[in-house]
């Protein structure tokens, strides 16, 4: 059998264990399904809609994200118990239709009003706010939270147009505490708010993804290249240099992370060091030694530490480093349990 | 013109979007994440198989809402996202009318151009489809009193002078924006597909 | 700063978050340590010898594992309550020196003797052993158990010669729960002679992996080759093909490895599929999709399937797909609680 | 020969040790895992720093001991491991003795043969270090009345054929067995490694 996912670009093909491209992420998902059928199911109206298999939870608010595939963990790896309730799946890198949004919407609503948690993209933002509208007219009470983590997509004064990439996962994990406790919505978004606006992501990408139905990768980098500042899906970040060494890069990060955290003596900090894809997770521990230092010279203090890969770019290679400054709130949300196929108590 | 032949119309326009899909993606890459070429053939080629599906006697609004419908569902994105609020919109202003003519169009056009700035919180100037289309819509009312291929070649003629301003314009709006002046030299991928788009019909014109 | 991690091979650099290549396995330890003060820590004797935290658990077997470096989460992920005691580490793809399984040894021992379970690897075995007679002269008794579950690296009648690959998570998994629920050392032994006679493994791999202080790829495969039945040192494997679809070498592997199971109608399994580094999660369920369902054609039942990164080859692009056939016993003491940085419970 | 000069012999024959890292980092990738550059490069500089701190007074095989210690230690791997096991049960026939000469020199080395061989659980003819360490022995048995520069050449000589033959042979030890007729055409790897240890080991003869 001829290999079907051979384009090629400057002689090199797409290196991939695909089948059709235009079937990734269906095949993904179910196989995804039949690996965990005790934790997720699909909405019985829409395909591209999954909640967590016990949905809806009466009396509880709902937490409905989604965005683009190509991310795993994120987004779908982050429904479960104490984190979202469910969520829209797109295509690789591209928002998931309103109609998914919508059925996520209605599966998982258990009458005490949705939060809306996702990364802030246009066609994102726009797909979600449509099926907020129609929810609405159902009488489903929504309220949306974006997250805009990345400190490289726009400066201070425009943080509003900022991407959101690796740091979502500390606003899931919050968020979904507390509409696990039983917040209410105002709540439980208020808790949202709190948390994106303490966090802060950098990353760096070393090589870039290729999207199965594009067949070549979004950008190019020389071999001694790296892109400071990419984004999950390998947008040019701030400046293009030369590959550098760990303790650089992570100084660099740590630098651009740590200017909008207010990083005193005694504070404390979730931190989060995430490989983009290819990048073996032995370099991120690498990292992470490096931002343990740097928050040491601080004074602040590591409440907890998570390496690894949470918020990926296919076979991106690179990683991102997120710091959350942390209250006596959040530090609780932080630890409750929680639990999905990519999570772990 | 009825709905069927609009259908017809659009059916034999779309192809030309397929053959964009590398150049699309290509020229958003360059800004953004490049999947427009991925979001507008893929699209294209849903629409043109609902198309050949639908009734025919369709009216003209019916048959542009659910291209746009399907259109923005086979790919969800910005783009699509923007362009089906648009052109829904403008659809309605066609209500049940049996046919379409230039006047009505340039409605359809205006409408859609201002949903899509208000929901895009965008203007002309921003590195946008609106570069081309807002242009290309004043070049066809200039024209209202032409030939259909005479509005067309001014459409065309206004949204490529449009596109290719678009590369000397810093993005403000969409994924673009973060990459500010590095998308420079490059059209803007959302205005280049609405061109090819126009390109499209006026082929699709010449043949039939 | 300039890089120090650029050597050229083809015109091409190695890319690597790394600072000097020779202290990337002490740097990798020092940044997992800080990350994870609460559940690993190292033998007061020696550096590249790791503990459960708790260690020696008293009255308890202790489980000491070890291999080369650069196949996180194995070998120190797999370390922890319910998994192994202690791990002895060596330099990225070389065995562990016989002076640090000696101090995980002696770190670990609870008092009711030590099993040594680990791939099968001459440079391995060897240091192995060294430790364990040593271990002897002090009054500790043993067991050894080899993991050699890669049907591509040797016939079945030469099956001792296997070596052991992404499987050996399984060997861990039974053998770190008898241990935990009290069981003797022949008893744990044989829990783990059990498990490995009845898990097979078999991968591909699409590129290879870069060892930092060689500085190029251990093989190079065209842009349009697989190696099928690769080692995660990046041994050759059985034959070098094109690249196929998912589906396809989904088969392949699963052929390789079913043909030696008895996997009947009824028969429980657990399935991994394992990703080698650079390959996106996403893939994996492509993969996974396809062997559930020639285990539906088989009649087979997975019991629990495991997707995700276990066993890797630094950055190589490539899965392996493992199926453990399972007792009742067996199927208990894989769904026995265990946790470790790597292990979700 | 003194343990000092042993010492000394030895420090100067590294280097060539050194200078082979990528050869036999590339040997070692054609059959298994491509690490024996690493091992054997890093052992011999280890080992080089090692000599040098070593007290004047050491006998031949304490100077052994200590060497194959390092070597073991530094980059452990299946060939330092055999070659550590080896060296140490064959310098251990030295006992305290001051001096060693070409008779005790060979001892040395059969026994280190013999070690590896019932560790390794392999023979002559299965593709490994064995297959140039063996016959060198054989040589240096055939020339114990000649001179030093004699035996050497003709232990070389024999390494060299042998190391020649693995590229014709089978692996059947270690990774490298599961290649099978893949290797062919590459000398072992570990054959190699000794046999620019004993150039080296001419070399250095040669300067002082
Ligand atoms: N806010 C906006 N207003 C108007 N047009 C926009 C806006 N954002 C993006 N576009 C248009 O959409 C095109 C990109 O579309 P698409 O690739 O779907 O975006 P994304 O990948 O960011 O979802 C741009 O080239 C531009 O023409
Ligand atoms: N069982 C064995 N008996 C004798 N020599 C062996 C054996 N296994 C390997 N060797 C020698 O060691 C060399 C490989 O060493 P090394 O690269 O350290 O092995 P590994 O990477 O498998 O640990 C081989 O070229 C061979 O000469
Ligand atoms: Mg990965
Ligand atoms: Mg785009
Ligand atoms: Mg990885
Ligand atoms: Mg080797």
């Amino acid at each position: 059998m001829e290999v079907t996912n051979a384009e090629h670009w400057d002689g090199k093909v797409m290196k991939k264990l695909i089948n059709e491209p235009e079937s990734f992420v269906d095949e993904m998902l179910e196989g995804l399904l039949a690996a965990h059928p005790a934790e997720l199911r699909r909405a019985s109206t829409e395909e591209r809609a999954l909640l967590r298999a016990d949905a809806p939870v009466a009396g509880k608010v709902a937490i409905v994200t989604g965005g683009g595939s190509g991310h795993l963990p994120v987004f779908l790896g982050f429904v479960g118990f104490g984190l979202a309730t469910g969520v829209a799946v797109g295509n690789v890198f591209s928002s998931p239709s309103s109609d998914a949004i919508l059925a996520a919407t209605q599966a998982c609503h258990g009458g005490a009003g949705v939060l809306y948690l996702y990364g802030n993209y246009t066609g994102d933002r726009l797909n979600f706010e449509l099926a907020a509208e129609l929810a609405e007219a159902e009488g489903i009470a929504s309220a949306t939270v974006l997250v805009n983590d990345d400190v490289a997509s726009a400066p201070p004064d425009r943080s509003s147009e900022r991407r959101g990439v690796a740091g979502m996962v500390f606003a899931f994990k919050c968020a979904g505490a507390a509409a696990e406790r039983g917040d209410d919505l105002a709540t439980v978004a208020e808790i949202a708010r709190r948390t994106v606006a303490a966090t802060r992501t950098m990353g760096v990408g070393l090589s870039a993804a290729v999207v199965p139905t594009v067949g070549k990768p979004t950008f190019v980098l020389a071999d001694d290249e790296m892109e400071i500042g990419v984004g999950i899906h390998g947008e040019p970040g701030v400046r293009r240099g030369r590959l550098q060494s760990a303790d650089a890069v992570a100084d660099e990060l740590f630098d651009g992370v740590a200017a909008e955290l207010d990083l005193g003596v005694g504070c404390q900090v979730a931190v989060l060091v995430n490989g983009l894809g290819a990048t073996p997770v032995e370099e991120l521990y690498i990292l992470f030694r490096r931002i343990q230092h740097r928050l040491d010279e601080e004074g602040a203090v590591v409440h907890r530490a998570f390496v690894g890969e949470y918020a990926t770019s296919l076979e991106m290679a690179g990683a991102s480093v997120t710091i959350l400054g942390l209250d006596e709130e959040l530090m609780a949300l932080l630890d409750a349990p929680a639990r999905s196929p990519f999570w772990r108590p | 013109m009825t709905g069927q032949e609009l259908a017809e119309w659009l059916r034999q326009a779309l192809p030309m979007l397929s053959e964009a899909r590398e150049e699309l993606g290509d020229l958003d890459a360059a800004a953004g994440d490049g999947d427009l070429g991925t979001t507008v053939a893929g699209g294209a080629e849903a629409v043109a198989a609902a198309l050949a599906g639908m009734a025919s006697t369709a009216s003209p609004g019916e048959v542009l809402r659910v291209a746009v419908r399907v259109f923005a569902k086979t790919n969800p994105s910005s783009f699509s996202a923007l362009l089906g609020a648009g052109v829904l919109a403008g659809a309605r202003t066609l209500g049940d009318a049996a046919e379409v003519d230039a006047t009505a169009t340039l409605n359809v056009g205006r409408v859609a151009a201002a949903v899509i700035a208000e929901r895009g919180q965008s203007a002309v100037g921003d590195r946008t489809v609106l570069d081309a289309l807002v242009p290309s819509l004043d070049a066809l009312a200039g024209t209202l009193s032409g030939s259909r291929a005479q509005q067309l070649q001014a459409m065309i003629t206004a949204a490529q002078s449009g596109t290719e301003q678009t590369a000397t314009m810093v993005p403000r709006r969409g994924r673009a924006a973060w990459v500010g002046e590095r998308s420079r030299g490059f059209s803007d991928a959302g205005a280049t597909a609405y061109l090819r788009f126009l390109e499209g019909l006026s082929r699709s014109r010449d043949r039939s």
